[in-house]
């Protein structure tokens, strides 16, 4: 095992990853930039490194400050958390490099996972269901236009080496489709630095849900069951549950064994997620993407399993054995997880950040909180807004809602200019439309409307 | 937790149901106003918070002693925010020695310090050389690359902060500086 | 939260429902109403607020000026203990009237209270009573049990502050007391 | 189901009965008293009223006040929590009297197993395991000394009306015998108003190993698995955990058996819990006494079974059935409690309340706090000196002990002279003897030597 681990994040997920490394017994190497050097973490970490300044590009994205960080340190391994350069997989390489363990999947299954090409190509091989389209980059659109024809509109274009939402655009009538296949390349090409885009059809009020794996160095591969990742608001996930409200069994069972034989096929190790479209319409399920990276929504999976992934992902990164097998993972009951973000729902979610004079989180039973608030703590404008995941559980998906509804009353934030999404997230979850659990990723603006 | 030190001046717009007068007339209402309470107090309050409708207005003042229609002055207890890439008078790293300019050479990464371009070499400059912006100072190895340390002003090295090889982080002071244009 | 040191005045109305005063105005009022207020008190405030509708003004202040007599001068902010069975100068329920005196007579438990025996029959005490300490002066009814309330003072009674069969919790006024030895 | 629930307590159980009310949809009343008027519950219940002042005897043990407060707020049924009126069967009777539901078991039933006598005669009847003993109260020294002839050295004088400690002397010499006999029955009557005792063997370093059940009205009667409390200190619990480490599955089976007879027995409606003594030399168990209440630690319970008790208790008060059979209770994993305390562990323990000018709880996977606390609360003097409960749960006992350990060294509670006990129960719960879990009543006066 590891004797020391550099965290390269900040937020709530470095004080995760802290923790588990401490329940662990290893010790930890923060790292942090000019406006984050009050955050929880800091406190929490056996040591500290200042970095750079607040934008991520000088400090959280700047490889050679982290590595330099932990060669100084001493430290054997980095975790990188979630975004910044958890899933960059020269990242993971000049790691590899520098003699420091990557806690994630090896760099060229990185490497290969994020081109979304590359990643459908394989999954098509490994027999994961995929949705009809182009397995190649497509290079003019008279080949783009052939697969139209091939497979019907509406369509999405999207960037190969795109992902989280960006970069794609839906077609539904066939006189946009040349200009819209030029402005996804052009974008494809702006944003990535890649222009390569495929074509696959469009499933409007699909659900987004996701399998989540782990996979160590030996060949054993394990899925945890699945969260619902439906209620999102312009791609950004709003609340997760698991499991799935209403998803039929056998689809569970296929979804799980997909994804499982897609992690083989990949020769995956460490903590993963396979996101899939299930279709209301047909029941059937499609590949999406693979999230080479613990995600941010792990805790909905840890309280229905009782699994710690953090720690199972640093386990395996570490060349051990997962300690647990497919049949140890019963799930139990339902989990829900709510994102409290510093933002205004009444301003169109813009960001509200600020001082917290005041932070109480809510607490009792069945209820886990993960946050870098404190009273007092000032939350930086620089990175993303999400400054508390609430996540509750219960024997059944109603009662879990009650509770999430009593947890999100109970949690006082306020501060000059601090605004939360968490009366928002109240209303969400009571909503009727919520409360049935027919979920389509149009659900927020169902119940916005 | 929150200081005592806190000004605060702050709106809250909420669902705006049309037929309320606009925030900015409403604030310059509660402006008045305060200026007002205070002026007519003969007993200088520790705070005063005055709020109608979405608008809200909150003084606080840290020393009994509040100073007469304090109302905007500075704001005690504010933290400065960093200037990004500003390599010059960086308010940080407080532990660090102190220059009667108050400016500094400060590392721009974290990384090892050197003052040579190899070892034995003779350094950049010396407490002394009058230095021109652009002008190399020092190198930072990071990762194995090496990052030179330029200034970012014309002036004169007025004390060498950081020791050849010295393990420095973002921030750190490397070098005092008196400005040329002070 | 916070300090004992804060008194707030502010108001949670939700969403004003149109037929009320603007806002501008009320605010006025207060203002006005908050300085009326401040000169007709002798001895000076450490805290007022003052709210209507969505208007609210609230002020602080840091030093006590010396209070003249009364339990409650002492320490700002410390809470009083609560002496069991004193029916005398509770300073809590500060939305209770206040006395000139600052001296009253307080339920000791919460229940209804009764200013008679029975219904319809003569009140135990009026205003301009004197009275003598262990006098009744009405009743609270707990669980079906009639608690005699009675005074720990000698005085006179200046104002009925509860009304008859009003449902009364632990520490409200019910008299308002100037002492004999005043 | 009640529309309103009045909760005759304070302090961290008040907060934890208002969310089991909200969670269900039912209406809160606090009571308070003059000190408790700025506490969490205050602003927690939809409701609150005030009482009387600090002292318990005119505020938390008025029944008047209680009473009046519930009637004026239409309460259906007052909740009593832990200590106070929690067991007073008088309390239980003139609640029904006033038509309000008393939330535990019908007054009669608390009544008899309150007095350890009749309870020791209910439960041997029962065929649940006693230590030898007197079944009867005992009139006379030579009575009592007959007893002891036939059951031999060191034997335990209890009061019949006692608990939780009080009124009780442990003889080893048959000298000693007469002088206890006679102070006991004095400080029994003193203490209870009741002279009445009787005698059992004495156990030296016995385990204190309790189960949990649960009754409806319908004669459903389940156990939920036990807790050991043997780590106490002066008959204070500190730490409890579930499962009992290191306890045979047969003597774990008999013991919720016994229990389960026992409950049925007394005609028990509600949550309880039946207290026993485990010889660790025999194997055997043996009844102490019944806790006619929810206890304060029975998070743990909560925490390995994902049943919540006090949603059970209110709902089985309003004469519904369980929603649970014996058969959907699967204990998993282990869960710890620790209780943290605003007590001076350098000073003898000796209460160190305060304002409490920085509170964070612990946070974060696997972790539950229970507490009446936030930054700015004034903690009285007035009231026994648990500030939070910290509960953990991990897939066993080592992993739960590791949990807590990190739980305890992050959690943040400072003030002008507030202390805690949270230190000390992070060197016990690291103590070889505790790690190994060869508990007894000594545990932690052996840690402590």
């Amino acid at each position: 095992m590891f004797g020391k681990v550099l965290i390269a994040n900040r937020g709530e997920i470095a004080l995760r990853v802290a923790r588990a490394c401490r329940e662990l017994g290893i010790r930890t190497v923060a790292v942090y930039s000019t406006v984050d050097r009050d955050s929880a973490v800091v406190r929490y970490a056996d040591e500290a490194i200042h970095i750079g300044p607040g934008p991520a590009k000088r400090s959280y994205l700047s490889m050679p400050a982290i590595i330099e960080s932990a060669l100084r340190t001493g430290a054997d391994a980095i975790h990188p958390g979630y975004g910044f350069l958890s899933e960059n997989s020269f990242f993971a390489e000049v790691c590899a490099a520098n003699g420091i363990a990557f806690i994630g999947p090896p760099a060229d299954v990185i490497a290969r996972l994020g081109d979304k090409v590359a990643a459908r190509q394989l999954m098509s091989q490994a027999g994961v269901p995929m949705l009809p389209g182009s397995l190649e980059p497509l290079s003019t659109v008279t080949e783009a236009k052939a697969v139209v024809d091939q497979i019907g509109l509406p369509v999405i274009i999207k960037a190969a080496a795109g992902g989280g939402g960006r970069g794609m655009s839906v077609v539904h009538d066939e006189s946009e489709f040349a200009r819209a296949y030029r402005d996804t390349r052009a974008a494809a090409q702006a944003l990535f630095g890649d222009g390569r885009v495929y074509v696959e059809r469009y499933l409007g009020r699909a659900r987004h849900v996701e399998i989540q794996v782990l996979a160590d160095g030996h060949g054993n591969v394990i899925q945890l069951g699945e969260r619902d990742c439906s209620a999102q608001r312009r791609h950004q996930k709003l609340v997760e549950e698991s499991p799935a409200p209403g998803l039929p069994e056998p689809l569970r069972t296929a979804m799980g064994e997909a994804a499982v034989r897609g992690a083989r096929a990949a020769g995956y190790v460490g903590a993963g997620t396979f996101e899939f479209l299930v279709d209301p319409g047909t029941g059937g399920f499609s590949f999406m993407e693979v999230n080479c990276r613990i995600q941010v929504e792990h805790p909905v999976t840890e309280m229905v399993t009782g699994v710690d992934l953090v720690q199972e992902q640093i386990r395996v990164a570490a060349g051990e054995r997962l300690r647990i097998s497919q049949e140890d993972v019963q799930p139990r009951g339902a989990a829900v997880e709510c994102r409290i973000n510093v933002e205004d729902p009444d301003r169109g979610f813009a960001p509200a950040p600020g001082v917290l004079q005041e932070f109480v989180p809510a607490g009792g039973p069945f209820v886990r909180v993960d946050t870098h608030g404190f009273p007092g703590y000032k939350v930086p404008a620089d990175y993303d807004s999400l400054l508390a995941k609430l996540v509750v559980w219960a024997p059944n998906r109603e009662q879990a809602l009650e509770r999430m509804g009593r947890a999100l009353e109970e949690f006082r934030i306020s501060g000059p200019g601090v605004r939360t999404t968490a009366g928002f997230l109240g209303e969400l979850i009571s909503d009727p439309v919520f409360r049935r659990g027919e979920h389509s990723t149009s659900i927020v603006d169902d119940v916005l409307a | 937790m929150t200081t005592n030190e806190v000004a605060r001046l702050f709106g809250k717009e909420k669902s705006g149901d049309s037929s309320e007068a606009a925030p900015a007339e409403v604030l310059k209402q509660l402006q008045e106003s305060a200026l007002e309470l205070l002026g007519g107090l003969d007993r200088a309050p520790r705070s005063l918070r005055i709020k109608a409708d979405q608008v809200e207005i909150e003084l606080e003042w840290a020393t009994p002693e509040p100073a007469a229609g304090a109302a905007a002055g500075a704001i005690p207890g504010a933290i400065p925010s960093a200037v990004p890439g500003a390599a010059v008078a960086l308010p940080e790293a407080a532990h660090n020695r102190e220059s009667p300019t108050g400016q500094y050479v400060v590392a721009h990464t974290v990384g090892v310090f050197y003052r040579a371009p190899e070892p034995g070499a003779k350094p950049f400059v010396e407490v002394g050389d009058v230095i021109a912006p652009g002008q190399q100072m020092g190198i930072i190895e990071a990762m194995k690359l090496m990052i030179p340390v330029e200034s970012e002003v014309a002036g004169r090295v007025v004390e060498v902060l950081a020791t050849d090889g010295a393990a420095v982080e973002y921030g750190d002071r490397l070098f005092a500086i008196e400005p040329a244009d002070s």
